[in-house]
C-alpha cells in the first residue's frame, strides 16, 4: 500500500528515462503513453481508500525528511492532472519526433504529481523546481530567447521561495506543512514573527505562485512558452502546470491563513490579503482576455487566454468564501480539461496545415470533421455556455462573487467572460468556417491517437457538464461541508439553483428543431467572398478588416493608450540593463593591471587597519 | 614605543609595498616583494630576540637559559629560502614576459582582463 | 601624483596598525614556551650543540623537507620556464686576468669551505643552506670568470633527484625502523656518538642530512644559475 | 601497518618526484605513465587513510620524528583530511591520465614534477597540524603552481602567472606577519595548543594576528577583491592544472582559512572578523556571477563559476554554526567533483578543437556528443538543479545562511544563480541546438573519465545519504575544536 505512492510519483519519469534512452520510434511511444497513463490508474484504485483516511509515505533523503501524503485535495489535483497528462502522451505520440520531448515532458509530469503530493517544504521545492527545469527543457529546444526568459521569471519565483521556506524555518525550525502550520496558527496570537516579516514571507510567495499561475505582473513568459514548444505538450504546460501555482495559493491559505489574517486583519470585512490575492486573480482576467482578443496567432491567443482563465481560479480564490473556494477547485478541473482540448485541437490543426496565422486558415470544418466536434466543444465550454463543465465552474464562481459582496471583482469576471466569448467565436468562424484558401484543399483528419487525445478530454467536458454534481460532491468532501447543496445533476448555492438536466433538455430539443428546419428549410448557396463595409467609410487596404485578417483592429485602436505600455518590453530592459551593469562591472574590476590588483589587496589591508585602529 | 627592530622591519615591509604599489616597472615590483620579503623575516627574527642572551649554541659558556628563542631562527631559515624560491620563479617568469610582450611596462601587459 | 600621496596615506594606516599589533609582543622579553623546552633537551635528545640547527633538522624535520622541496621546485619551474631546444652560453667578454687566476686559485677552497660550513651543521652557525649556498658561489665565479664554462647540466640534475630522494630514504628508514617517519635512528636507537657531544661525530643524523641538503642546495642553485645565464640560440 | 604509514601521503609524491630526473632518459611517453602509476598508487594509500579514519572514528596523528605535538610537527588526518586527501589524489589521478592527451609542450618531466608537488602542497596543506608547516606547504602548492601557470610559456601564461606571483607573494608575506604575532604572543606554533592558548592572547594582538592570518589566506581562498589573479591563472594555465587548481588547491586555502577561523574562536574580535568574511564572500558570489555573463572564452567562464561557487563555500563557513560548515564541506564535495567534469571536458574540447572559444563549442552535441552530455550534465548540476549533487548542497547552506539570519546573504547569491543558469543554458543552447558538425573520435581514456564524473555527480544527486553523511562527520571535525584539540596528544610543555 505505502509505496503505491512512489509509483503514482516517480513512472512517468522512469518512463520518460527509458523512452529516452531506447529511443526506438514505435517503442518510445508505447512507453511514453504507459508512464502516462500509470499515476490516472493508481489514483483511480486508490479513490475508494483516501475518501476515509489520507494516505501517508515519507522517505530521508541526506537528513530531509521528504513527506507525502495523498488526501482528498492532492487527489483532486493529481487526478486532473494526470487526465491532462495521458491526453498529452496520446497527442505527443504523434506531434513529437524526439525522445527528447519525451523525457522532459514526463519529467514535468512527475515534477507537478510531486508538487501537488508533498507535504513538506523540501520535497516541495525539490519537485517544483524539476517540473520548472523540465518544462524549460522542452522550450528550450526551439527558442532560446523565449525559454531563457520563460526559466530566468520562473528560477527567480522558485527561489523566492526558497528564501520564504528558508526564513519560516528560521523562526520555526520546521520544514513539513503540519508542524508549520501548527506553530504558525499558534504564533498568530503570539507574534514572534513580526508583521514586517509575515508580509515579506506572503509577498515571497506570492511572488513564487503568481509567476507560475501567470498572474498579470509575471505573466510575460506564458505567450512565448506557451507557442515556442511542441503543441500537444502545451495541453499539459497550461492545463496542468499553470494549477500548480494556483495550489500554491491555496497551500498559502492553509499554512498561513490565520497568522495572515491575525497580522493584516481585514479590509471593510474582506480578508485584507485574499483581497490582494481576489484582484490579482480580477487584473490578469480583464488584461490577459484584452491581449488574446488582440492577437492574429492561433497560439497566442490560446496562451493569453489560458493566462486569463487562470486569472479566474486565482479570483475565486480571492474571494476568501468557501464558496469562492469552491468554484476555484471546479474551476481548476474545466480549465484544465477545455484548455487542454483547445492546446490539442491547435496541435491538429498545425500538424496538418502548418499554419498558426488565423489568416491563412479557413473552411477547415469539412476536412477535419471531428476536429471541428472537439473544437466546438472546447469552445462552448471557455465561453461558459450551459451544457459544458465550463458554465457550470464559471456559475459559481459569479455566485461566490456576488454573494461575498464584491461588485468590482464580479464586473471584472463579466467583462472576462465576454472578451472570452469575442475570441473565442473569432477562432470558430476564421478557423473552420469560411472560404477555405487553396492550399489547403488536401488537409486530411488529424491521426488517430491525437483524436483519442481530443475525446479523451472533450468526454469529461461533457459529463461534468451536464452533471455537475459529481464534481461538486467530491468538492464538498475536500472542504469538508456542504458548501454546494443538490444532487448529480443540480447545483444549489445560497443565492441560486442551477439545475444542468434540464437545461440540456431544453438544448437538445431546441437544437433538434434547429436541425429540422435547416434540412427542410431554405436551401443553402455559394457566396462570393464579399469584403465587409465599414459603416459607410471607404475600406482602405490597411483597413480592410475580416474574420481572419485583424477583426479586432477598431478594439485595438480603442485601448492604444494602454497597449502602450507593455511588462515585456519592462522587463526586456531590465534584463539589457543587468547584463549591462554587468559587463561594466567585469571591464571595472577585471581591468588586467597587477597594479590595480595590488591595490585592491592594500585596500583590504586598509579596512582591516581601519577596523582594527578604530 | 615600538622597538627600533619592530620598526625597521615594518618600514622594510611598507617600502616593499609601496615599490609593488606605485613603480610600472615589473622587475621593480619583483624588488620590492622581495624587500617586503626580506622585512617579514626581520620581523620574524626580532620576535625570537631576547635581551641580554646569547646564541642558542649550549657550548661551553651558554647554558639553556642564557639563550635566544631558536625557533623563530630555525623559521626564518624556512623564509629566506621560499623568498629566494619566489623570486627566481618571478625572474624566470618576467624573462618570458619581455621576450614575448617587449616591455616590462605594467600598463601594457593586459592582454588578459574582463 | 596623486596615487603615491593615497599610496603613503594607506602605508601609513597599515604600518600604525601593525605597530599597534606588534606592541603587545614587547621586543626582547622572555616568552618561550616550547623553545625553553628545546633548550633543555636538545642535548640529550638530539645530540646537537646548535639548537637551530636540532630545530631545523630534528624537531622540526618536515619543515626542512618542506623546504627542500619548495628549493627543488624553483629549480625544476625555472628549468620548465626557461627550457629552449638549442641554449648556449652568449657572454662575450673573458673575465679580466684577476678574476680568471682567482677563480683558478679560490674555487676549491670556496667548495671546501662550504662542505665544512654543512657538514659542522650542528657544532657551528650555519649549515645545509649556506653551505650550498657558498658552493654555488664557486660555480658562479666560475661562470663570471670564463664564457665557455658550462655546468655539466645533465650530471647536476641527477645528483639533486639522487641526493633528494636520499633525503627521503633516511625519513623512511626511520619510518621502518622506529616506526615514525624522520625519526632520528642514528642517535636514538644505535646511540652512535652519544659520548663526543659538541665534537664532530656526534648529532645523530644531523650532519647526514645536512650533508644532503648541502649538496643539493648547492647543485639547485648552480642549475638555476645556469638556467638564467643561457641564451636561446635557433640556427 | 600502524597509523604513521599515513606519512607516506607526503613521503610517496616526494621521493618520486625527486626520482622522475633519473628516469627523464626513458622518454616523454615513459614519464606520463609515471606520472599515472605515482598518482594510482597515491590514490590507493589515500583510499586506505580514508578507510581507516572513517571505520575507527578517531583521527590519524602522524608525529615527524616520533616527537609529540607541540615539540615536533603532526599531521593531524581527521574526517576531513581523509576525505580530502583522497580527492587530492582522484582528481590528480584523473588528471594525470587527462595530461598524457593534453599535455604537448616540452619538457614533460618538469611537468611531471610540478604536478607531483602540487598534489604533495595540497595533501600537505590539509593534512597538518602546525602553522608553519601550513605555510611552507601553502608555499609548496603556490610556487608550483605559479610555474604551472606559465608552463606553457605564451605571452598570456607568463602574464596569469606574474599576476599570480605578485598578489600570492603579498598575501603569504602578511600571512607570515599573521604567524610572527601569533608565535610572538602564544610561544608556540602547534594548531591545538594555539587553540587551547587563543582565548588568554592579548586583544590587540589577537586582533592583527588572526586578521593578518585570514587575510593571507584569503588570497589564496580567493575572496572577492582579493582573487583578481584567479580568473587568468585558470585561463593560462594548461587544461589538467586549471582543473586541479578549482578542484583542490584553492580547496586546501579554503580549508586551512577556515580550520584557522575556528580555532581561535576564544580570540574576542572573532565575530567581526566572521562578518567581514560574509561580507566578503557574498560580494565574490555577486561579482563572479556577473562576470561571467558575458564571455567569450567558455573556460574562463566556467573559471569564473568555480570562484563564484568557492565563494558561496567561503560563505558557509564563515556563518560559523554547526549546520554551515557542514553545507559547505559538503558543497566543496560536490563543487570538487562538478568543476572537475567541466574543465575536463572543456579541456578536452580546447585540445581536439584546438581553442575553448564560444565559437568552438557551437554544434558540439553533434561533433562530441560524449563531451557534449557531459558538459550538459556538469552544467545543469552547477546550476543546482534538483536530481543533481549540487542542488543538495546548495539547499542546505542556503537554509543555514537564513537560518543564521543573513537573509540579505541568501538573496544575493541567490540573484548570482539565477545570472549562473543563464549562461549555463545559453552554453547548452549553443552545444546542442546551434550550428552544425560531423562527429570527430573522442579518446577512450578521457570518454570514461567523462563518464565516471558524470555518472557520480547524478548518483550523489539521486542518493545523497552517504555523501551528506561523510560531510557532516568532516564537518564536525572542522567545527568542533574541543574534540580537536583532545584527539592530539600534547605534551604538557613549559608553562
Amino acid at each position: 500500500m505505502i509505496n503505491e505512492l512512489m509509483i503514482i510519483l516517480f513512472a512517468p519519469l522512469i518512463a520518460g528515462v527509458v523512452a529516452w534512452a531506447l529511443d526506438i520510434k514505435g517503442i518510445r511511444e508505447a512507453i511514453g503513453i504507459i508512464g502516462a497513463a500509470i499515476p490516472l490508474a493508481y489514483l483511480v484504485k486508490l479513490y475508494p481508500t483516501i475518501i476515509e483516511n489520507p494516505i501517508d509515505y515519507s522517505i530521508t533523503v541526506s537528513g530531509f525528511t521528504l513527506q507525502f501524503q495523498l488526501n482528498t485535495m492532492s487527489w483532486y489535483f493529481a487526478a486532473v492532472a494526470s487526465l491532462v497528462g495521458l491526453a498529452m502522451a496520446f497527442g505527443m505520440a504523434v506531434t513529437s519526433r524526439e525522445s527528447y520531448d519525451w523525457l522532459f515532458a514526463l519529467m514535468s509530469f512527475t515534477g507537478v504529481l510531486g508538487v501537488f503530493l508533498s507535504q513538506d517544504f523540501v520535497g516541495f521545492f525539490l519537485l517544483w523546481e524539476l517540473m520548472t527545469f523540465a518544462s524549460f527543457m522542452m522550450v528550450l529546444r526551439r527558442n532560446r530567447h523565449e525559454s531563457l526568459k520563460y526559466f530566468v521569471l520562473s528560477v527567480i519565483g522558485a527561489y523566492a521561495m526558497l528564501i520564504a521556506i528558508g526564513m519560516l524555518y528560521a523562526k520555526t525550525g520546521a520544514l513539513d506543512f503540519a508542524s508549520i502550520r501548527q506553530v504558525l496558527y499558534m504564533d498568530a496570537a503570539m507574534g514572534t514573527i513580526t508583521t514586517r516579516e509575515t508580509a515579506i514571507i506572503f509577498g515571497l510567495f506570492l511572488t513564487a505562485f503568481g509567476v507560475k499561475a501567470g498572474a498579470v505582473p509575471l505573466h510575460v513568459w506564458a505567450p512565448g512558452a506557451y507557442s515556442e514548444t511542441d503543441q500537444s505538450y502545451t495541453a499539459f504546460f497550461s492545463g496542468a502546470l499553470s494549477k500548480a501555482g494556483a495550489y500554491g495559493f491555496l497551500l498559502l491559505y492553509i499554512l498561513m491563513g490565520y497568522k495572515l489574517y491575525a497580522a493584516f486583519g481585514t479590509f471593510h470585512n474582506h480578508l485584507t490579503f485574499a483581497y490582494i490575492i481576489a484582484w490579482i486573480g480580477a487584473i490578469t482576467v480583464v488584461v490577459a482576455s484584452f491581449l488574446a482578443v488582440l492577437q492574429e496567432d492561433i497560439r497566442k491567443l490560446f496562451a493569453y487566454s489560458s493566462v486569463g482563465q487562470v486569472g479566474y481560479i486565482l479570483l475565486a480564490f480571492g474571494l476568501g468564501s468557501t464558496l469562492g473556494f469552491a468554484g476555484g477547485l471546479f474551476h481548476v478541473l474545466s480549465h484544465a480539461i477545455f484548455k487542454g482540448l483547445f492546446w490539442l485541437v491547435t496541435a491538429a490543426i498545425i500538424l496538418q496545415t502548418g499554419k498558426t496565422q488565423f489568416k491563412d486558415m479557413g473552411g477547415l470544418a469539412e476536412k477535419m470533421p471531428f476536429t471541428f466536434a472537439m473544437g466546438l466543444i472546447a469552445v462552448l465550454s471557455l465561453a461558459g455556455i450551459p451544457p459544458m463543465a465550463g458554465f457550470a465552474s464559471k456559475w459559481l464562481i459569479y455566485e461566490a462573487a456576488i454573494s461575498a459582496h464584491m461588485p468590482l471583482v464580479a464586473g471584472a469576471i463579466f467583462l472576462g467572460s465576454a472578451l472570452a466569448f469575442a475570441y473565442v467565436v473569432r477562432f470558430l468562424y476564421a478557423v473552420w468556417f469560411g472560404q477555405r484558401p487553396s492550399d489547403l484543399e488536401d488537409v486530411k483528419e488529424a491521426p488517430l491517437p491525437l483524436l483519442i487525445a481530443m475525446a479523451l478530454l472533450a468526454i469529461p467536458n461533457l459529463v461534468f457538464g451536464v452533471a455537475p454534481g459529481l464534481v461538486t460532491q467530491y468538492i464538498n468532501k475536500i472542504l469538508g461541508g456542504e458548501v454546494v447543496g443538490g444532487d448529480y445533476y443540480k447545483l444549489v448555492t445560497p443565492t441560486g439553483t442551477y439545475n444542468a438536466l434540464l437545461v440540456t433538455i431544453a438544448l437538445v430539443i431546441g437544437l433538434a428543431i434547429a436541425g429540422l428546419v435547416y434540412i427542410y428549410g431554405a436551401k443553402t448557396r455559394k457566396i462570393p467572398v464579399t469584403n465587409t463595409y465599414q459603416s459607410g467609410n471607404p475600406v482602405t487596404e490597411e483597413f480592410n478588416l475580416s474574420i481572419r485578417r485583424n477583426f479586432y483592429k477598431p478594439l485595438a485602436e480603442a485601448l492604444e493608450f494602454w497597449l502602450k505600455y507593455s511588462w515585456d518590453r519592462f522587463y526586456e530592459r531590465v534584463a539589457g540593463m543587468a547584463e549591462d551593469f554587468a559587463d561594466s562591472l567585469r571591464q571595472a574590476f577585471y581591468n588586467g593591471n597587477v597594479q590595480s590588483y595590488s591595490w585592491y589587496l592594500a585596500i583590504v589591508l586598509l579596512i582591516l587597519a581601519l577596523w582594527g585602529v578604530l | 614605543m615600538i622597538s627600533a627592530y619592530y620598526f625597521g622591519a615594518i618600514s622594510l615591509i611598507l617600502i616593499g609595498l609601496y615599490a609593488i604599489l606605485v613603480k610600472k616597472n615589473v622587475l621593480k615590483m619583483l624588488i620590492g616583494l622581495s624587500i617586503m620579503e626580506t622585512g617579514v623575516n626581520l620581523l620574524l627574527v626580532s620576535v625570537g630576540y631576547i635581551s641580554g642572551r646569547s646564541a642558542p649554541i649550549l657550548s661551553e659558556g651558554i647554558g639553556p637559559n642564557q639563550a635566544v628563542d631558536p625557533i623563530p631562527q630555525a623559521l626564518v631559515l624556512t623564509a629566506i629560502v621560499i623568498g629566494v624560491a619566489t623570486t627566481a620563479m618571478a625572474l624566470s617568469v618576467a624573462m618570458i614576459i619581455y621576450e614575448k610582450y617587449g616591455t616590462l611596462n605594467v600598463e601594457e601587459i593586459r592582454r588578459l582582463r574582463g | 601624483m596623486l596615487k603615491r600621496a593615497l599610496a603613503i596615506i594607506t602605508l601609513l594606516i597599515i604600518g600604525y596598525w601593525l605597530a599597534q599589533g606588534l606592541a603587545g609582543v614587547p621586543f626582547g622579553e622572555d616568552r618561550m614556551l616550547v623553545a625553553q623546552y628545546y633548550l633543555d633537551h636538545v642535548k640529550e635528545q638530539t645530540g646537537a650543540v646548535n639548537t637551530v640547527t636540532a630545530v631545523v633538522v630534528n624537531y622540526r624535520g618536515f619543515d626542512t623537507l618542506g623546504e627542500v622541496t619548495v628549493l627543488f621546485i624553483a629549480s625544476t619551474g625555472v628549468g620548465a620556464l626557461l627550457w629552449r631546444k638549442k641554449r648556449e652560453r652568449t657572454a662575450k667578454t673573458e673575465g679580466s686576468i684577476v678574476l680568471t687566476t682567482g677563480t683558478r686559485l679560490l674555487a676549491p677552497f670556496i667548495m671546501l669551505f662550504g662542505a665544512y660550513i654543512f657538514i659542522h651543521g650542528h657544532l657551528t652557525p650555519g649549515g645545509g643552506f649556506p653551505g650550498g649556498a657558498t658552493i654555488a658561489t664557486a660555480f658562479l665565479l666560475l661562470y663570471m670568470a670564463f664564457t665557455v664554462y658550462e655546468i655539466p647540466h645533465k650530471t647536476f640534475e641527477k645528483v639533486e633527484g639522487a641526493v633528494g630522494m636520499a633525503y627521503v630514504l633516511v625519513g623512511l628508514i626511520g619510518l621502518a625502523i622506529g616506526g615514525y617517519f624522520l625519526y632520528d635512528w642514528i642517535w636514538q636507537d644505535w646511540g652512535f656518538g652519544v659520548d663526543n657531544v659538541g665534537r664532530l661525530l656526534s648529532g645523530g643524523f644531523i650532519p647526514v642530512i645536512y650533508t644532503i641538503i648541502g649538496l643539493k642546495v648547492g647543485t639547485e642553485l648552480s642549475g638555476i644559475i645556469d638556467n638564467m645565464l643561457k641564451e636561446e640560440v635557433s640556427e | 601497518m600502524n597509523g604513521q604509514y599515513a606519512s607516506l601521503l607526503i613521503a610517496l609524491p616526494l621521493i618520486s618526484a625527486f626520482f622522475v630526473p633519473l628516469i627523464k632518459g626513458l622518454g616523454k611517453k615513459a614519464v606520463k605513465y609515471y606520472l599515472v602509476l605515482i598518482t594510482a598508487l597515491q590514490t590507493g594509500i589515500a583510499a586506505w587513510v580514508f578507510q581507516e579514519v572513517y571505520t575507527t572514528g578517531k583521527p590519524i596523528i602522524v608525529m615527524a620524528g616520533a616527537w609529540r605535538p607541540p615539540v615536533g610537527i603532526n599531521l593531524y588526518i581527521g574526517h576531513f583530511a581523509a576525505l580530502f586527501v583522497l580527492i587530492v589524489a582522484v582528481v590528480s589521478f584523473l588528471m594525470a591520465v587527462f595530461s598524457i592527451r593534453a599535455i604537448s609542450v616540452d619538457p614533460i618531466d618538469k611537468y611531471a614534477m610540478l604536478f607531483l608537488l602540487v598534489m604533495l602542497g595540497a595533501t600537505g596543506m590539509i593534512a597538518t597540524g602546525d602553522i608553519f608547516n601550513l605555510f611552507v606547504f601553502m608555499e609548496i602548492t603556490a610556487i608550483s603552481a605559479y610555474a604551472l601557470t606559465a608552463y606553457n610559456k605564451t605571452g598570456e601564461a607568463a602574464e596569469a602567472s606574474i599576476k599570480y606571483i605578485i598578489l600570492g607573494g603579498i598575501g603569504s608575506s602578511f600571512f607570515l606577519i599573521g604567524i610572527a604575532l601569533i608565535y610572538g604572543s602564544l610561544g608556540t606554533l602547534n594548531m591545538a595548543q594555539i587553540a587551547q592558548l587563543a582565548g588568554g592572547m592579548d586583544a590587540t594582538v589577537a586582533q592583527v594576528g588572526l586578521a593578518l592570518i585570514v587575510f593571507g589566506l584569503a588570497v589564496e581562498a580567493e575572496l572577492f577583491p582579493l582573487n583578481a589573479w584567479a580568473p587568468d591563472a585558470y585561463q593560462a594555465a594548461p587544461h589538467p592544472i586549471t582543473a586541479m587548481f578549482s578542484a583542490f588547491v584553492v580547496k586546501a586555502g579554503l580549508y586551512a582559512l577556515a580550520r584557522i577561523l575556528y580555532l581561535m574562536q576564544a580570540v574576542s574580535s572573532w565575530h567581526s572578523v566572521l562578518k567581514l568574511l560574509i561580507i566578503m564572500a557574498t560580494l565574490t558570489v555577486f561579482v563572479a556571477e556577473f562576470a561571467a555573463l558575458r564571455q567569450k572564452n567558455v573556460k574562463r567562464m566556467i573559471a569564473y563559476s568555480s570562484i563564484a561557487q568557492i565563494g558561496l563555500i567561503g560563505l558557509a563557513f564563515a556563518l560559523g554554526t554547526q549546520s554551515g560548515v557542514d553545507a559547505g564541506v559538503f558543497h566543496m564535495v560536490n563543487h570538487a567533483i562538478v568543476k572537475a567534469l567541466l574543465f575536463l571536458a572543456v579541456g578536452h574540447v580546447a585540445v581536439s578543437l584546438g581553442g575553448a572559444e564560444m565559437e568552438k563549442f557551437e554544434g558540439l552535441g553533434k561533433r562530441m556528443p560524449l563531451t557534449a552530455f557531459a558538459i550538459t550534465v556538469g552544467a545543469i548540476a552547477a546550476v543546482g538543479i534538483p536530481l543533481f549533487n549540487v542542488f543538495w548542497s546548495k539547499l542546505r547552506i542556503l537554509l543555514a545562511t537564513l537560518g543564521a539570519g543573513y537573509s540579505w546573504a541568501a538573496a544575493v547569491v541567490l540573484i548570482a544563480s539565477v545570472v549562473e543558469a543563464v549562461y549555463y543554458f545559453r552554453l547548452i543552447h549553443t552545444m546542442w541546438f546551434a550550428g552544425e558538425g560531423e562527429r570527430i573520435s573522442e579518446g577512450l581514456a578521457v570518454s570514461l573519465m567523462l563518464l565516471f564524473l558524470a555518472a557520480l555527480v547524478i548518483v550523489i544527486g539521486v542518493y545523497p545519504d552517504y555523501a551528506w553523511s561523510i560531510a557532516q562527520k568532516a564537518g564536525n571535525d572542522i567545527f568542533n575544536v574541543a574534540d580537536y584539540i583532545k584527539n592530539v596528544p600534547l605534551m604538557g610543555v613549559g608553562a
